[in-house]
């Protein structure tokens, strides 16, 4: 029954429209002939409701604008269609326009024949065709457009943040001391990150536990941040504005309220396990423990797969020591739920596990180091008090070959650039030269020193009589073929400033490991209704433009969450995320694009095919009414449901069915079909 | 029983007769049904291709539609031979990734009646086969005499794991496949650093002083890890440590007396076969004095055996990272 | 109200099966109300009637006629042009004038292949391979037979339609329901719809009236019904069972799926909808549980004939009405 | 006009990959044929198969349908439902006699403008290998019905008259 009947439309068109062509400068009318497609369009579009066609040399200038808004007054325009550029840049402004001459701005439409028409074809005549049809496209559409509101949504005062290294620490104190409330959610039992196992930073060399120390305690201490430690978050629902956030809170087996943080529990604790997470596996701790001197909470955790009394139900003797009778080994995980307006994303990183370049040997040759491991190495709160040696824990190396790009910038394993690796492959081979002595090779592709004073550290560490290798390490192996190799770990390389192929025999390889997303990255922006690269990293709005900001409204992104970044960008990207969110909250509302899709119940017969389309929880079905609905603010507007519905029962505002298909059909010229007998085709 | 398509190649004739021989006594106890494929013909070897594309390809495919003509209930080709079985991977993996090469020896192939449609077989290697489909647990519970003490070397060669056309090795540097099974006899397995190394090859017959080098780093890295014997998956590598190894022993004025098996002899000796069934006494260095560790049951002193790479644990020992599949150990 | 003040009534056969006809009668006494209130002035299958009777009446004259069958050859094109001419109110009755339903399926192929097979083939007993032809000179005169179009078309791709009644059949009660609304229409007592409109039907989809159980659904394979025991509670489709009934129009009453087989989308597509195979392409590939390019193809493969399972009864109807063979011959 | 074929395409488009790609080939000045004339969607979940099948029958001889690459959708998952429908959609057009070159799908990232202009090229190029297609155009909104009489025509042209008088 779709190819209906349908008689004639009336001659007499429904709207009144304007068609502005734009010369911006030559860049258009230079393929175009701008002159003769605003005449055709005054001719052969007329009876479509074209009344007035200009074209003009800046449509975006002021009196481009005015040029709309005095059409609009005076000759009663209802609809607009701009032929210019991208609506991506200037769809704004035109919308502007029409809203200042008092017509709906989403009743004006802009087309490209700038990208898409004058910069990228040649044959004038084809180029001034093809716009036509590309105006045709945008007539057929605005005349199907419908008035739109922009939905206006309040902002909940309170912010959550998830991560609490330093990007998530800086973003909590920003809006704290801006005098709003913080949730900062942390799933380790210190906050701190991975900046806290580091010894140095790079290039000025401060000790980074004296200078993150003070932002931890701030952040632990501030009245308006509320910390939760060892918790998760487990759920988002709601929208921008007004999110409830459900937290997991594991259990400690510790009563935070009645702890002290005086350590005896961790003392008397008979079970001492390999300390994966804060000593990166090269340092033991206890089952019961605060994971380092500094940590922020202050109170231990048991860990319960490695805990005697878990396991056999004896020991007990963190319970009979702790002075304030604060161990409870019958606590449970908790489960909080707070109300939120926006969120903040500081999630971080993992390393690249240096296992998997198998031929690098990490893992089966005792001293090939990963970085974090040299840095708990190096650190004077580490397993060796920050004496630099080999794995039998009192050799000191008198030869140190430090391997950049492991598991970066190889096509192998991930393609891009880990950003730190170098500075820190700098940094370490300064620290082996001061103290230990040892001769230090950096084997690398290329050296990226490029922010402030990165490059002069280079210089320095250059001077120092570090040795630099520009080869890619072919092999890290034990199996000696010279005099002089044997007990010793020798480098494969090829040398390609020499040309040569050399075999650097070692007492201790650094691996600069690179960094990739969290292993769990995709479960992650699914929780929070965000989007992950192929590779993992989550996506800002605009690389350049938004790199804080998310496509999902109200959720923010700061850190290494995003993509490898030093200590400097980690800590703007906190602050900027909190500059985002803070503007937020003091404009009190928000203004949505009204880009929505919504569900005509009485055609819905419940069939649930949509219901699990929506990435972003916009669809809930009613049992009771057995039909389905969609929550405008959820709505991201992708349209993914409207073109699911079996029954056509979902529509959605601003690219509607009918207005999609008028498109097609001005784009194909059927529109001039209708035209009056006797024009001849285009 | 599990079936496949057997293609044995020319050195399992003769080179490497001891690796047939144990094969063949093996399949029954691991139930392994080797349907071999008619009238094949010889792979080429590694010259071929190097010398003239379009008629290497051909003659390896000659076996390939041979086979899938013969094929019942299987698509799956095995063959033992590193060589083998890298050859037959690369034409399947060429004909569909270069259509023309496919055409034309498609079109070689149309003289004999014959005719190939890539990707219709699947290609792999024996030690492939044993640990992914019959599984280290049937494997393990067909041991009856574990070689309990016997320090083996596990030696891969270069063409079974590179450039795995089809994705089914753990790893292309340092697979553990071979490791796994030899622990499932029981066998100490040492950490063979140069367990992908070159052998050699055919340098031996063009230039024997880099093949003699060659030979003589794997030998020396075994024995530094005091590696009782290697085991080996492929005829090439099997032959060249073997047979050459008293030539390079010459070469280098060194006195190396490292027996080099087929990991199919190992399995049979697990397994409790008798040994004149598996085909030794052919290879050149006797590894009597290796094997008598577990013929005669003596427990050897493991104490004295430990690697190099593992001083004794003192109390200033930083931990080793966990490696993953340790725990099958 | 005398006899031939009624109001008339006719009802034709284009290309169909004459379900159509059947369901007609089978509306049970209520054909009784329909003589009551109406003149029958032409109805092939009931009374004998020559078209130029037809011909020969005023425009206008038949308050309504109710014509099934699709557009097969130039006869049935010419009788709905006539009776459009001559009626008051056109009802494209039932799928085939509406979808062109199952004699649509022929779109699928050229005129040749169809007039092959059904005089060329092996089951055909046509030794001497006689084929029809348009015209033949008898010794009494030149004879004629209806041309055969290229494709089956709806009539509502020939002519205006007032009303569509959607279904193979259109359920009998149904048809009671409209006959009773159009009696009370003609005695001011209701109001008809506005022209164009889908009557005898609902404005959801079948699954409105279906009684199956429904959750979100992931399709990780489509079987055949018989290849598997269906739960009788739970929505067929969420079984893997290709069921159109989440785009199909509903008003029979969720028969199929409620008789443990799925809806094969005879009542057409839901309101507002401009291609049937389409909204069902879209609805099921929406809710295939896989990313992988290789696996989707591999669940696809559980559709081994896309066209017939979501254009059965619609192709005419559809966005592309045919098939490439049927346009240009080959 | 020159007498080789120009095809007419109806290009999809989201407006966060593929829309941006084809803004970059314009601003980066890259030349690509004419043919293509795009429609912007929010994302290609939201291209339903009515669209391309709308295009089909009016006049377009052929459609190319882009978005984000798999994995990289803004709206997270969306492209996933485009492929899947885009590769069930195929099927049945081939069942319908239609090539699969008339209907592709391109994945494009925002910045891959280049990549994008290069496949237009190529898809151009393989449309006017295959032709016009030349689909009757249906009845469409503007009302002008398909009578049964252009319906013949178009055998008639293709068809010898003998094969019904055989």
């Amino acid at each position: 029954m779709s190819n209906r009947f349908i008689p004639l439309e009336p001659m007499q068109p429904r709207e009144r429209i304007g068609v502005y062509v734009c010369h911006c400068g030559s860049n258009i009318a230079g393929t175009v002939d701008v002159a003769e497609v605003r005449d055709w369009a005054e001719k052969r579009l007329a009876h479509r409701g074209v009344v007035v066609a200009r074209d003009y040399k800046f449509m975006c200038s002021s009196l481009g604008q005015e040029l709309i808004a005095k059409d609009i007054k005076e000759q009663g325009l209802t609809r607009v269609v701009v032929a210019a550029c991208s609506p991506h840049l200037h769809e704004q402004t035109f919308r502007k326009a029409c809203q200042m001459a008092g017509l709906n701005p989403y009743l004006c439409e802009l087309v490209s024949i700038r990208e898409q028409v004058s910069w990228v074809h040649t044959d004038k005549h084809a180029a001034t065709d093809k716009a036509k049809a590309i105006l045709s496209g945008g007539v057929e559409r605005v005349m199907r457009h419908t008035p739109l509101e922009p939905l206006h949504v309040p902002i909940h005062p309170a912010t959550l943040v998830v991560g609490g290294g330093i990007a998530g620490i800086q973003a909590a104190l920003e809006i704290a001391d801006a005098g709003f409330p913080v949730y900062l959610v942390e799933r380790e039992p210190s906050i701190g990150g991975h900046m806290a196992q580091f010894d140095k930073t790079f290039p000025t060399l401060d000790c980074a536990a004296c200078i993150l120390t003070p932002r931890m305690v701030s952040a632990g201490n501030h009245p308006n941040i509320t910390l939760l430690t060892w918790s998760e978050v487990t759920r988002v629902d709601g929208y921008v504005g007004n999110f409830t956030v459900t937290i997991r809170k594991k259990a400690r087996y510790v009563k935070e309220e009645l702890c002290t943080g005086c350590g005896v529990c961790q003392e008397k604790c008979p079970k001492r396990v390999v300390d994966e997470q804060y000593e990166a596996g090269l340092g033991f701790r206890k089952a019961c423990y605060i994971p380092f001197p500094q940590a922020v909470p202050k109170y231990p955790v048991i860990d319960t797969e490695n805990c005697v009394f878990f396991a056999k139900g004896t020991c007990k003797a963190c319970q009979k020591f702790c002075p304030t009778n604060a161990i409870d080994y019958d606590q449970k995980d908790e489960y909080l739920s707070v109300q939120v307006g926006n969120i903040i994303l500081a999630t971080g990183y993992d390393l690249f596990d240096a296992r998997r370049v198998s031929q690098y040997g990490y893992g089966r040759l005792a001293n090939v180091f990963t970085s974090l491991e040299f840095e708990r190495l190096s650190n004077s709160a580490g397993p060796t008090n920050g004496n630099i040696v080999l794995r039998d824990g009192v050799t000191t190396p008198k030869t140190v070959g430090i391997i950049h790009c492991v598991g970066s910038r190889d096509r192998n394993f991930n393609n891009y650039c880990s950003a730190i690796c170098c500075m820190q492959s700098l940094k370490f081979a300064h620290l082996v030269k001061e103290r230990t002595g040892a001769t230090v090779y950096n084997f690398y592709i290329d050296i990226r020193t490029t922010a402030k004073a990165y490059d002069e550290f280079y210089q320095r560490v250059l001077e120092e009589g570090t040795l630099f290798v520009r080869g890619k390490v072919a092999e890290v192996t034990d199996a000696a073929r010279k005099p002089g190799e044997e007990g010793k770990i020798i480098i494969q390389v090829e040398d390609t400033l020499v040309g040569k192929q050399r075999r650097i025999p070692v007492d201790m390889v650094i691996l600069a490991n690179g960094l990739e997303p969290r292993r769990d990255a995709k479960e992650v922006a699914k929780i929070f209704g965000i989007s992950c690269s192929a590779d993992g990293w989550l996506i800002e709005k605009h690389p350049k433009l938004d790199p804080v900001a998310t496509m999902t409204e109200g959720i923010y992104i700061a850190g290494c969450a995003t993509g490898p970044k030093d200590i400097p960008s980690t800590v703007a990207q906190g602050a900027a995320a909190a500059a985002s969110v803070l503007g937020r909250i003091q404009q009190g509302e928000i203004a949505l694009e009204p880009v929505r899709a919504s569900v005509l119940e009485e055609r819905c017969s419940g069939c649930r095919i949509c219901n699990n389309l929506c990435p972003f929880n916009a669809i809930t079905f009613h049992e009771d009414r057995m039909v389905t609905s969609i929550n405008a603010a959820l709505c991201q507007g992708c349209g993914t449901c409207v073109a699911a519905c079996p029954a056509g029962a979902i529509t959605g505002t601003a690219f509607s069915n009918e207005q999609i298909i008028g498109q097609i059909e001005g784009l194909l010229m059927r529109n001039l079909e209708t035209a009056p007998v006797g024009a001849g085709q285009a | 029983m599990s079936a496949y398509l057997y293609y044995p190649g020319c050195s399992m004739e003769a080179s490497a007769l001891a690796y047939h021989e144990s094969l063949m006594a093996i399949c029954e106890p691991l139930g392994l049904n080797l349907d071999e494929i008619e009238d094949w013909n010889c792979c080429g070897a590694t010259e071929y291709v190097g010398v003239s594309t379009t008629p290497a390809y051909a003659l390896i495919c000659r076996n390939l539609a041979l086979a899938k003509e013969q094929a019942k209930g299987t698509d799956t080709v095995v063959a033992p031979c590193s060589a083998c079985y890298l050859n037959l991977a690369k034409a399947n993996y060429y004909m569909r990734e270069r259509p023309s090469l496919g055409e034309k020896v498609n079109a070689a192939l149309a003289a004999g009646g014959l005719h190939y449609e890539p990707d219709s077989l699947i290609i792999r290697h024996l030690l492939d086969v044993i640990i992914n489909d019959i599984g280290l647990d049937t494997v393990k519970s067909k041991v009856v005499r574990p070689l309990t003490g016997l320090r083996v070397a596990p030696y891969l060669g270069c063409m079974v794991p590179r450039p795995d056309y089809q994705k089914r090795w753990s790893d292309h540097e340092h697979p553990n496949e071979l490791d796994r099974l030899l622990r499932a006899l029981g066998a100490q397995v040492i950490d063979f650093p140069l367990k992908t190394h070159c052998c050699g090859g055919h340098m031996t017959q063009i230039g024997p002083a880099t093949a003699f080098e060659l030979i003589r780093r794997l030998i020396a890295s075994a024995q530094q890890h005091q590696a009782d014997l290697m085991a080996t998956v492929c005829p090439m590598c099997q032959m060249n440590i073997d047979a050459y190894q008293a030539e390079t022993n010459r070469h280098f004025r060194t006195n190396y007396r490292m027996p080099i098996l087929f990991f199919t002899q190992l399995m049979g000796l697990a397994f409790g076969l008798d040994p004149k069934r598996l085909g030794f006494g052919r290879e050149f260095v006797n590894a009597q004095p290796a094997l008598s560790r577990i013929g005669v049951e003596v427990p050897t002193n493991e104490a004295e055996q430990k690697p190099p790479r593992i001083p004794g644990r003192r109390d200033k020992n930083l931990p080793m990272p966990r490696m993953p599949g340790e725990e099958e150990n | 109200m005398s006899a031939n003040e009624k109001p008339k009534f006719a009802m034709y056969w284009a290309a169909a099966c004459g379900g159509c006809e059947i369901a007609v009668l089978n509306i049970g006494e209520k054909i009784l109300d329909v003589d009551a209130n109406f003149d029958v002035v032409f109805w092939p299958v009931a009374m004998d009637a020559k078209y130029k009777d037809v011909e020969a009446m005023p425009d206008g004259y038949i308050t309504l006629t109710l014509f099934n069958g699709g557009i097969r050859n130039k006869e049935n094109a010419e009788m709905a042009r006539l009776l459009r001419r001559k009626s008051k109110i056109l009802v494209s009755f039932g799928s085939c004038a509406s979808e062109g339903c199952i004699p649509g399926l022929a779109n699928l192929s050229s005129r040749q292949e169809i007039l092959d097979t059904a005089y060329g083939t092996l089951t055909t007993d046509n030794p001497d391979n006689i084929r029809p032809q348009y015209s033949y000179a008898a010794p009494e005169g030149e004879l004629h037979i209806p041309e055969f179009l290229p494709f089956v078309q709806t009539l509502d791709q020939i002519v205006p339609v007032d009303y569509y009644i959607p279904g193979c059949p259109p359920e009998s009660h149904q048809i009671g329901a409209v006959v009773d609304l159009v009696i009370q229409a003609l005695q001011g007592k209701a109001q008809l719809p506005p022209p164009g409109s889908v009557i005898g039907a609902g404005g959801s989809t079948v699954c409105d009236d279906c009684p199956r159980k429904r959750h979100e659904k992931k399709i990780k394979e489509f079987v055949r019904i018989q290849q598997i025991k269906p739960d009788p509670d739970l929505c067929l489709l969420e079984q893997g069972v290709p069921c159109n009934g989440p785009a199909t129009r509903n008003g029979c009453g969720a028969l199929c799926p409620q008789a443990g087989a799925q809806c094969i989308g005879c009542y057409g597509p839901a309101e507002g909808v401009t291609d049937y195979g389409a909204r069902l392409i879209t609805a099921f590939a929406s809710v295939i549980d896989a990313d992988d390019p290789q696996e989707i193809e591999r669940i696809l493969d559980g559709l081994p004939d896309p066209v017939g399972q979501f254009y059965r009864f619609n192709l005419a109807a559809s966005l592309l009405r045919a098939a490439k063979p049927a346009f240009t011959g080959k | 006009m020159s007498d080789t074929f120009e095809p007419v395409i109806i290009g999809f488009t989201c407006n966060w990959c593929s829309y941006r790609a084809a803004d970059l080939a314009g601003t980066a000045r890259v030349k690509y044929p004419p043919n293509v004339r795009l429609i912007r969607l929010m994302c290609s979940g939201r291209l339903d198969p009515t669209f391309v099948l709308h295009a089909l029958a009016n006049g377009a001889d052929a459609v190319m349908i882009t978005g984000c690459h798999p994995g990289e959708c803004h709206y997270i998952e969306q492209n996933y439902k485009a492929l899947r429908r885009f590769l069930l959609l195929r099927r049945t057009l081939a069942g319908m006699g239609i090539e699969p070159q008339r209907v592709q799908l391109v994945w494009a990232s925002a910045a891959e403008g280049a990549r994008l202009a290069e496949e237009i090229a190529r898809i151009v190029e393989e449309v006017r290998a295959l032709g016009p297609l030349h689909w009757p155009t249906s009845t469409d909104l503007y009302g002008k019905p398909f009578s049964e009489e252009e319906a013949f025509s178009v055998t008639k042209e293709t068809s010898a008259p003998a094969e019904v008088n055989a």
